[in-house]
């Protein structure tokens, strides 16, 4: 018996995830980013809780500006809008409203993505090439104009926003995890997998998943800042959430006509939605460092 | 502060835009040209409209927006209101008589009127009484072959029930003109100074009748106005050359355009930032912010229009006069003005606008009172609310500056009585479709005064025979109340015809088919170049007589 | 004994060229008859391409067979039989070439291992950790590297771990495919030693997939070389080593540094691959440096001598 | 070469083929559409009529101007294709360079500072970063029209229907002048336009040049002594551009959904603010068409890119 090569004494080996935590927050920007994502999340849990006001009572004071302006009010911390309401609370309402849709369609696209993702690895060659096909016409087209198409048939809406958006995501999901799984499949361990008689299931479960999940969770972050953005055109194009829903594209193009006279109307919901989407981005750059960082 | 970074931004950039590569000449050297083209911008009065005319007919249409951009600057009528007053004035029609019995109107029309010379239209000869009668059986004659021109219908000639007053239209001479009425008819002369009186070319017409393009007569206008219509790009803008033979003289101002720019936000942008000289219909908020601008100006004028909440009569639950009664309850109108109109205008009891001479100040006032509303509700049998459709449209009127504001503050009032609204937006030409068509449950619309005569408001809005031409959007048809406006209609004396809309606005107030909310105080903001412009009585824009001033105001 | 009996075994595929072209037949493994006896190594030698590890593929029961018959243990193996699949999948065992790619790199070895034994057999969780343990050490690991995650180890320790999970089942046969190529030559020889090691103690055979002549000759009883699919050589390694019969085997050793003095006289002609393959003929012969005419006239057969050499040559004399 | 283009063209014919599919399917579902009311019963002659109607440019006439869709489509494609071709300039002149540079001084502070910055560019909600821009530049400073394609003013009779080859070949005296403005008006539509795609490029060239400055050939033609900027601009850059080309595929996709909302911002009389009006209008024949038709230039232009960046490429070409 030899026992020359042994490295690693110690006696507490660190899990996968541990490890890539450890990996992950090396990068500072990225772990900034994701406590503010954090915030975000936190703000839209709680929203109930510590919005100042209800976000759709309307008060008498109109076009109030924020606190430092000097007609500032304190009790309207970033003012009033055009009719009266608190511009905080409907920003509050407007990050849990935005950001549960996007989470319900990046839920929905990716569990229907991944299963259609392993179906064409495994099904028909038929079927494969019909998804396949299919998936690549969606891709090529511009994202917005088929959502707009999906939108002008089924009409406005929030339950036709959250249709729209999840099939544009869709595609991007089957693809990812067809090309992961794919990769995977040509390792030597997936083989090594099926001659010990393991079964479909088990083999994709404890073998394929576990090296495909990093790629997954990228694409859930990459799609999860498409639906916000796309969430909030439609919401601006006056096809998302009808007024006087606190969604944060509906808010903008609800207060855009103000943009001279009361430009905090605008610019606070705006703002929202880039921090949003930039932290959510800034987390997918991150999570990407990391992951070629392993490899 | 903001001219010091002005001019450091313009020298930097032409700066560096002269050392650097082509490309950058290509992007940034143009910001920095803008005296240059002062001299063409001076020519040129643009004014930023509200939206794409339906058509260059104005027969055709009820809308202001058309009306500004075909009747006031393509067309005239044999007379007109003057300016700011309610006198009546020769326009067409040098003199007129009426007789005894009121019921024949005798007009001698203007010798030497020519109309537009046009690519596709030369005229061969002035206006003359061929012309009147052409564009009034053009509207009456089911059978004229220019009748059907369009998918759209006569709705004014219908609505105004010139159909069954006017018997005929006779000439006597190349120009006169005499108008034979069914019954006297009070309001008569004030209905001829209106959009869809206006007179087309009957020359046009046969010539267009010989090419077989009948249609061109609603899209490529050919009339006696001031302007001559030389472009129009649906969406971008409308271009008007003045009228080189305009029988009041030709226009000063040589060019016209109107910008079509339906966001009331773009529209106040484009006039601060000097693309626009003029624009009507600014947002309230914004003219808390004009003082900012030292090179704008803003003129008012009281409006003589109404913008109301009609519910469909023919639906339930507002065939019920309980419900509508309660809806009008439930409604907080100076909590409307207050943010909506921002405090510029007045809260509406009747349709009837304080600049008429028909308003009645002693009409019940109607309170906010949801209490009451609720009870009115539960005797109705909707103690515990219903669904309601809000219809509005998207684009801003001269009677609503913000239709989404309104639906959303009646949204929550109602909530408050249990009833619960879902709001749904159209773009304008769709809206009046469909509520032409009756299918809204409520809609938020509104009236514009465009002859400056009481009965102007009575017919169209909610007399039967308008429930088929669609301006009726109530659909409500009440025998007693349509004698009551034929009555008024037939009478000369005002006090007698006073007398008679009191008591309709009365009876109005106890069956609420519509809630009257609110009379808009009209705003035009205008840059201090353009001269000698005066806002119409009726509401729209005229731009005759206006004209640039040149050279001055160099900001 | 013969454990495992390879008869006429080939395997053909079918190529699609387009639309336009013909589709073209390849004959990865062409009839190849091999046996092996417990406790025995079998090298199989060939270049790239050679149809190698198709061979291997074929016994563990990855691909399917066109012709031919495998039998193991006097039992015929059927491609479609369930029972088959598993005895042959538990009896015959794989090590694959590259170490950095035959283990799971986001499982624990012990992980890795456990889910094999869970897969066939029906020990429960302590019987599992300790057979885990006792493999570990068996390949000289220690109990506690079953915690540790593949890429904690060397590439040496990886080819242990390996070789662990291929006799944690206790099989009678390790088809090793280029085991030892990924690994540094010190390490080459601690493999080779655990492999023969294992050998002596467990009975087990091999099948040895290698280009490297050397390591055969140390580790082999029985050579068998393949070029194009065919088999073009079998017999023992003194056979093989001592007297190479068929020119293909002959410019292996004059290539390889260490033989290169005695076959000092073959020189490798650098010609193209023959560009027509015909299938039980002479396909090396455009390389060959003994071809003549004959070579395109006349196909080879297998020539047996007494002593069992076998080699499909017109002109070896 | 001939190829890969038969072989592109054949993967565009059955791209093609699905949306017309799938765009059949949409008319079924507006049946208020004027012109597909079909008089077949069978669906499969139903599409092959309404194929039919397709190829032969019958796209209906909109329900509310009346004009035929088809030629609204083309009167409102050259005011595109211009802002499309300007964004498309911008972005790439300032990000592929930028990119160059952050790829030289990789890992350093600017480095992180101007990929800090594009993920910011990429982050932005772009209707939301017009209006910022036009309240900046138009109402505080004035230096840029707020919307539009041109000067009312300035009267160009449409020829090409790009305004500015119209502005300078139209025979009025102030052309010069209406080509300025014509290209003021373009700045910040076309800077909004290209504000992600900028972010893009950025990030694109700066890792395609990183792995080229890494690769042999650039250390091997550095080690002959080869001046630095040479190297960089006749050898890194041009092995760069491919994965630029390809990556400008993907975003014609991107662009086409900027125009959909720059248009409307600024009021740019193109297919972007044609087709969204169209929705508002619910004008079906409009949507029907619009839909088709920017979908269809999408994938023809791809098609076109493909064969180009093939072209551009030794490895692809010769490979057989």
């Amino acid at each position: 018996m030899k026992h020359s090569e042994i490295y690693y004494q110690a006696d507490y080996i660190p899990g996968m995830f541990e490890n890539w935590w450890k990996r992950f927050i090396q990068n500072k920007l990225s772990f900034v980013a994701l406590m503010g994502l954090g915030l975000f999340l936190l703000i839209a849990i709680l929203a109930p809780l510590i919005a100042p006001h209800d976000p759709l009572v309307q008060y008498d004071e109109v076009f109030l500006p924020p606190f430092w302006d000097t007609d500032g009010n304190a009790r309207f911390l970033l003012g009033t809008d055009a009719l009266g309401r608190d511009v905080l609370s409907r920003l509050i309402y407007g990050i849990r409203l935005t950001l549960e849709l996007s989470v319900t369609v990046v839920v929905i696209a990716s569990t229907i993505g991944v299963l259609l993702g392993v179906a064409t690895t495994s099904a028909h060659k038929w079927v494969e090439t019909l998804i396949l096909r299919l998936m690549d016409l969606f891709l090529a087209l511009p994202s917005l104009l088929v959502a707009i198409a999906i939108v002008s048939v089924l009409g406005s809406g929030v339950t036709n926003v959250i249709y729209a958006v999840t099939i544009i995501l869709i595609p991007h999901f089957v693809l990812i995890t067809r090309s992961a799984i794919r990769i995977e499949m040509e390792k030597d361990y997936v083989t090594a997998m099926i001659l010990d008689g393991s079964n479909k299931f088990r083999l994709f479960y404890s073998t394929i998943l576990p090296n495909i999940v990093s790629a997954l969770i990228i694409q859930l972050a990459v799609a999860l800042s498409t639906a916000v953005l796309e969430i909030t055109a439609l919401g601006f194009l006056g096809l998302g959430a009808s007024p006087p829903s606190p969604e944060l594209g509906t808010i903008l193009s609800e207060s855009h006509i103000y943009i001279i006279s009361a430009p905090w109307t605008v610019t606070l919901p705006g703002l929202a939605i880039f921090f949003i989407v930039f932290s959510i981005n800034l987390v997918s750059d991150g999570l990407m460092d990391t992951r070629s960082k392993e490899q | 502060m903001i001219s010091l970074l002005k001019n450091f931004t313009k020298c930097w950039w032409r700066q560096k835009a002269r050392a650097s590569l082509p490309f950058l000449l290509l992007f940034f050297l143009p910001a920095c040209e803008y005296q240059d083209l002062k001299p063409i911008r001076d020519q040129v009065l643009v004014y930023c409209s509200e939206g794409n005319p339906e058509t260059f007919n104005p027969q055709l249409s009820t809308s202001g927006v058309t009306f500004d951009a075909s009747s006031r600057t393509l067309y005239n009528r044999l007379v007109e209101f003057k300016p700011n007053s309610n006198e009546i004035a020769p326009s067409l029609a040098e003199s007129w008589s009426i007789s005894p019995d009121g019921k024949e109107y005798t007009f001698h029309l203007r010798e030497n009127v020519s109309f537009h010379q046009t690519e596709h239209f030369r005229p061969t000869r002035y206006l003359n009484a061929d012309d009147v009668i052409f564009s009034f059986s053009k509207q009456s004659d089911n059978s004229h072959p220019f009748h059907n021109t369009s998918q759209l219908s006569y709705r004014y000639y219908e609505s105004m029930g010139l159909q069954n007053l006017i018997e005929s239209i006779e000439k006597s001479g190349q120009h006169t003109v005499i108008f034979k009425l069914s019954r006297p008819e009070s309001p008569f002369l004030a209905t001829l100074t209106m959009d869809f009186t206006s007179i087309l070319s009957a020359e046009y017409a046969d010539s267009l009748l010989i090419q077989n393009k009948r249609e061109n007569i609603d899209s490529l206008p050919v009339g006696t106005g001031p302007y001559q219509l030389t472009r129009y790009q649906p969406d971008a803008f409308i271009r008007y050359k003045a009228h080189a033979n305009y029988w009041n003289g030709e226009q000063q101002l040589k060019n016209l355009v109107f910008a079509i720019t339906p966001d009331p936000s773009l529209r106040f942008a484009r006039v601060i930032a000097g693309e626009c000289d003029l624009m009507t219909n600014p947002l309230p908020i914004h003219l808390m912010t004009t003082k900012k601008y030292p090179q704008i100006k803003v003129t008012t004028q009281p409006g003589l229009n109404t913008a109301f909440l009609s519910l469909n009569t023919q639906k339930p639950p507002f065939d019920n006069p309980q419900v509508r009664k309660a809806i009008e309850l439930a409604i907080n109108k100076p909590s409307i003005i207050k943010v909506v109109y921002q405090n510029n205008a007045s809260l509406a009891n009747s349709i009837i606008p304080p600049t008429s001479w028909a308003h009645v100040n002693s009409l019940s006032a109607s309170q906010f009172d949801p209490q009451k509303s609720r009870q009115l509700l539960e005797g109705a049998g909707y103690a515990s609310g219903f669904e309601l459709d809000l219809w509005i449209m998207s684009a801003q009127r001269a009677y609503n500056p913000n239709a989404i504001k309104m639906a959303e503050l009646i949204q929550q009032n109602l909530k408050a009585v249990g009833i619960s609204v879902n709001i749904h937006s159209f773009e304008y030409a769709t809206f009046l479709n469909k509520i032409r068509n009756g299918e809204h449950q409520a809609a938020l619309a509104g009236w514009i005064g465009d002859n400056g005569d009481p009965d102007n408001f009575f017919t169209p809005l909610i007399s039967c025979s308008a429930t088929k031409s669609g301006t009726n959007s109530t659909f409500w048809c009440d025998n007693e109340i349509d004698q009551h406006i034929q009555q008024a209609k037939l009478e000369k004396r005002q006090a007698t015809r006073y007398k008679i809309y009191e008591k309709l606005q009365q009876k109005l107030r106890q069956e609420s088919p519509l809630v009257p909310i609110a009379h808009a105080t009209r705003f035009v903001v205008l840059s201090h170049k353009v001269q000698n412009f005066k806002m119409l009585s009726t509401g729209g824009v005229s731009f005759e007589g206006v004209y640039l001033e040149q050279g001055s105001n160099d900001d | 004994m013969n454990i495992l009996k390879v008869n006429h075994l080939s395997k053909h595929y079918t190529v699609n060229r387009g639309l336009l072209r013909r589709s073209l037949v390849v004959r990865a493994v062409n009839d190849i008859t091999f046996s092996l006896q417990a406790g025995k190594t079998l090298a199989v030698v060939g270049e790239t391409g050679s149809g190698k590890s198709t061979l291997a593929r074929q016994i563990i029961g990855l691909e399917n067979m066109t012709k031919g018959d495998i039998v193991l243990n006097e039992v015929k193996l059927n491609f479609t039989n369930n029972d088959h699949r598993k005895m042959r999948l538990n009896k015959i065992r794989m090590i694959f070439q590259n170490p950095f790619d035959a283990l799971n790199p986001k499982l624990r070895i012990g992980k890795s291992l456990e889910d094999t034994l869970i897969i066939n057999t029906t020990l429960d969780a302590k019987h599992r950790k300790e057979k885990i343990i006792q493999t570990l050490e068996t390949v000289g690991l220690r109990s506690e590297h079953r915690k540790y995650y593949p890429h904690m180890f060397t590439s040496g320790q990886r080819q242990r771990i390996a070789i662990a999970r291929a006799i944690i089942l206790e099989p009678q046969i390790i088809i090793a495919d280029e085991p030892l190529s990924a690994l540094d030559v010190s390490i080459q020889a601690q493999i080779l030693n655990l492999l023969q090691e294992l050998q002596e103690k467990m009975g087990i055979s091999y099948i040895f997939i290698s280009h490297d002549l050397n390591v055969i000759e140390h580790i082999a009883d029985h050579v068998l070389v393949m070029y194009r699919g065919q088999m073009v050589e079998y017999g023992s390694v003194s056979q093989v080593f001592d007297d190479p019969k068929h020119p293909y085997t002959q410019t292996l050793f004059a290539s390889t540094p260490m033989y290169q003095k005695r076959f000092s006289s073959i020189k490798p002609s650098l010609g193209k691959k023959n560009t027509v393959y015909r299938e039980d003929c002479c396909n090396f012969s455009a390389r060959c440096y003994k071809k003549d005419d004959s070579c395109n006239m006349t196909c080879p057969s297998i020539t047996t001598e007494k002593d069992g050499h076998q080699y499909r040559c017109i002109k070896s004399d | 070469m001939i190829k890969i283009i038969l072989n592109q063209f054949a993967n565009l014919l059955l791209s093609l083929f699905g949306l017309s599919l799938l765009s059949f399917l949409l008319s079924l579902l507006f049946p208020t559409d004027t012109i597909y009311s079909y008089q077949q019963t069978n669906l499969f002659e139903k599409y092959w009529f309404y194929l039919n109607q397709i190829i032969s440019l019958e796209w209906g006439t909109s329900l509310i101007h009346g004009r035929n869709v088809f030629n609204d489509f083309i009167l409102n494609l050259p005011a595109t294709i211009e802002l499309i071709f300007f964004a498309f300039a911008f972005a790439a002149i300032i990000g592929i360079p930028l990119g160059v540079w952050s790829a030289q001084h990789k890992f350093s502070y600017k480095d992180k500072t101007v990929l800090f910055g594009s993920l910011m560019g990429y982050s932005l909600p772009i209707y939301w970063w017009a209006s910022i821009l036009v309240l900046f530049f138009s109402v505080s400073l004035g230096l840029t029209p707020v919307a539009g394609r041109i000067g009312f003013e300035y009267e160009i009779q449409p020829v090409t229907g790009f305004i500015l080859i119209d502005s300078l070949i139209s025979d009025t005296p102030y052309k010069i002048d209406a080509f300025y403005n014509a290209l003021k008006h373009l700045f910040l539509p076309a800077v909004v336009l290209g504000t992600v795609p900028m972010a893009i490029f950025v990030r694109i060239t700066r890792s395609a040049m990183i792995d080229v400055l890494s690769s042999d050939f650039i250390r091997a033609a550095k080690s002959r002594g080869l001046a630095h900027h040479k190297v960089l601009w006749h050898h890194a850059l041009r092995n760069v551009m491919l994965p630029v080309l390809t990556a400008m595929s993907i975003q014609i996709s991107v662009l086409l959904t900027g125009i959909l909302i720059t248009e409307i911002i600024f009021s740019w009389p193109g297919i972007g603010k044609w087709l969204l009006e169209a929705v508002h209008r619910r004008d079906y024949a409009t949507i029907h068409g619009g839909i088709l038709a920017m979908s269809s230039l999408v994938i023809i232009t791809n098609m076109v890119i493909q064969v180009v960046s093939h072209y551009f490429n030794p490895e692809l070409r010769f490979k057989r």
